[in-house]
């Protein structure tokens, strides 16, 4: 089984639909020990992303990666704007040329992506943030040797529920220290959503 | 004369528009641009803003960032790099009372450099 | 619940307001007053709008100070003089990211003491 | 030969003339090294305190200088505020409840609103403020036994000179470091017309 365009965009479309419906979740959690604001942030980038994808004809993965990239990266804004878009920019570089991507490479872009974001957010894991649930997935991927969609989703569930009990260290939710704690990190939360749809999507070949 | 350009950035339009006035009181001819809130004015950033500030507060001498809370950092330094542009830097300083130092610097013909140099004295942390 | 309030000090109204907008996105509770400009809203300082700001702001809990620049400081020194109220403290720390950390720390409850180390630790200097 | 409130009062007066008539020299020095508002400073703050002590009657120095103080304090702003309301809140202290001061009191005055200011701004001579001017006067009343109105104006005028050349290291200024040097200081300017409007009152007893 091959991740081709098609896939990518479904991702993308998926994606933007999980945003839109817990655009209020987001919200909230970010409310708690945040600025309130990464549902309005996701919700506004990935419609965005919509309509570009929706816009075009793509020959490779890599290309609709990179509009989408752009895209996220303008029209995020906040923290997860560089991070999400830094992700993408770098899955669309791993991607470029390449009209199909079989397990390997797909699992690389995705190390790439997480690389790209610890190195853009100076941050690395159990700091209650995106990477949270990143890493977690990208170490299940580099272990197994084909997709298997639930479990990656399931991977994704536990390690972003993990994040509740974890104490911020970078970000907003960092000024409130160990009143942190107690609440699932916005970020992890949208990101389980990107991965939810990535197994929906992978489920549908 | 040409001068080292600043750039603000912050999550509020209403506070770069502030400081860049109480700058302009003291200094006119430095060019000092703002970006500041979301695309649409909200609180946030918006790294097309901070780009396009960039692009205008250019000048052979360089450009200086100075940024106020978390995300901005990484929207500014995402911004430098898709830049093509040479010798633009983020400063990790107070937003007001740094880019009041540096503005001042600039305007008596420092170099980017010294500047820099100078604002890691005045500011060890941000 | 009572919590320690902030003032913010600004040659300019619309840093103030800026701030505080941006604190507000975070925090709702905590009083936060600005005195901002001279009394004609020009870029300045006015010491009756600091020492309004003081009142508005205070609980027994304290309130804390953060300043700008220069000639504000005495401005608020004098109005921490003037006023009949204890446990008003004028914080050298830079504004926006000062205040942001105070107003944070107030809200998860923490005593003006408490607040005034932490804001040293972030700030060794202004 | 005493001061009174007759003194105190056309020493206010004659204090707000000059910042009338030099306001845009005091503005154009200010622009020069600092945020060119010292002339609208004092302007204002100054013709606050005279539309302040025309509007009633005084039985004590002090009382009529608390009354300058006070207005001072919230009229004229910037530094010169707190400074200058400073030091004619020392003054009103030092001449509290007296209704004529002699040399010996009124020098002690001035000191204690020198005193006063050094405190309130943290700074001391040498540093092109204020203090440049107001040293050096109180240094030529402390060795004097009565008042000499035109060497005390020459005095003030010298001193304000010497600020020319000094470099700020306090206030607006500082932040211009060597390039403050070659300007007089605004405040140091201010300061002399306060001390020419004193000698001017003190001439015609
Ligand atoms: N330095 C960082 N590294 C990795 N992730 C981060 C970092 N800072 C913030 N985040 C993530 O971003 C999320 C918040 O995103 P968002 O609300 O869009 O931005 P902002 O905090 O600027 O309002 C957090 O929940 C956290 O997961
Ligand atoms: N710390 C200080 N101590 C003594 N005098 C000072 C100090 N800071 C500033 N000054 C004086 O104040 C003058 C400037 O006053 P003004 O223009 O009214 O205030 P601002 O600098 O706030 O605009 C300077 O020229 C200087 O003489
Ligand atoms: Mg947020
Ligand atoms: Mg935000
Ligand atoms: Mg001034
Ligand atoms: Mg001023």
């Amino acid at each position: 089984m091959h991740f081709t365009v098609k896939q990518a965009k479904e991702w993308l479309l998926q994606i933007n639909d999980h945003m839109q419906e817990h655009k209020q979740e987001l919200t909230r959690l970010d409310q708690a020990i945040g600025d309130g604001d990464h549902g309005i942030n996701m919700a506004r980038g990935f419609k965005e992303v919509v309509k570009k994808v929706n816009e075009k004809e793509y020959k490779t993965v890599g290309d609709i990666m990179q509009d989408a990239a752009m895209t996220i990266i303008s029209k995020v804004g906040g923290a997860a704007g560089p991070l999400y878009g830094t992700a993408f920019l770098r899955m669309s570089l791993a991607f470029k040329d390449k009209v199909s991507i079989d397990y390997k490479t797909f699992t690389r872009g995705l190390d790439d992506a997480l690389q790209g974001m610890k190195q853009r957010g100076k941050a690395t894991t159990g700091e209650k943030t995106i990477l949270d649930v990143w890493e977690p997935v990208v170490l299940f991927l580099e272990e197994g040797e084909s997709f298997q969609p639930q479990a990656l989703a399931d991977t994704a569930k536990h390690a972003m529920e993990k994040t509740k009990n974890m104490i911020a260290t970078k970000g907003r939710a960092a000024y409130f220290k160990e009143k942190s704690k107690g609440h699932i990190d916005p970020g992890a939360m949208s990101s389980y959503y990107i991965f939810l749809a990535m197994a929906e999507v992978l489920e549908e070949v | 004369m040409e001068y080292v350009g600043i750039v603000l950035i912050s999550h509020s339009p209403d506070v770069v528009k502030g400081i860049k006035e109480i700058i302009r009181q003291v200094i006119k001819d430095v060019p000092v641009e703002v970006a500041g809130g979301t695309d649409d004015g909200e609180i946030g950033t918006s790294i097309d803003k901070i780009s396009a500030a960039i692009d205008t507060a250019y000048t052979d001498k360089g450009v200086l960032l100075f940024y106020d809370l978390g995300s901005a950092k990484m929207n500014a330094e995402l911004a430098i790099e898709i830049s093509e542009k040479e010798n633009i830097f983020l400063i990790e300083a107070p937003l007001l009372e740094g880019a009041y130092v540096a503005t001042v610097e600039s305007s008596i013909g420092k170099s980017i450099t010294e500047i820099q140099k100078s604002i890691i004295k005045h500011f060890p942390t941000k």
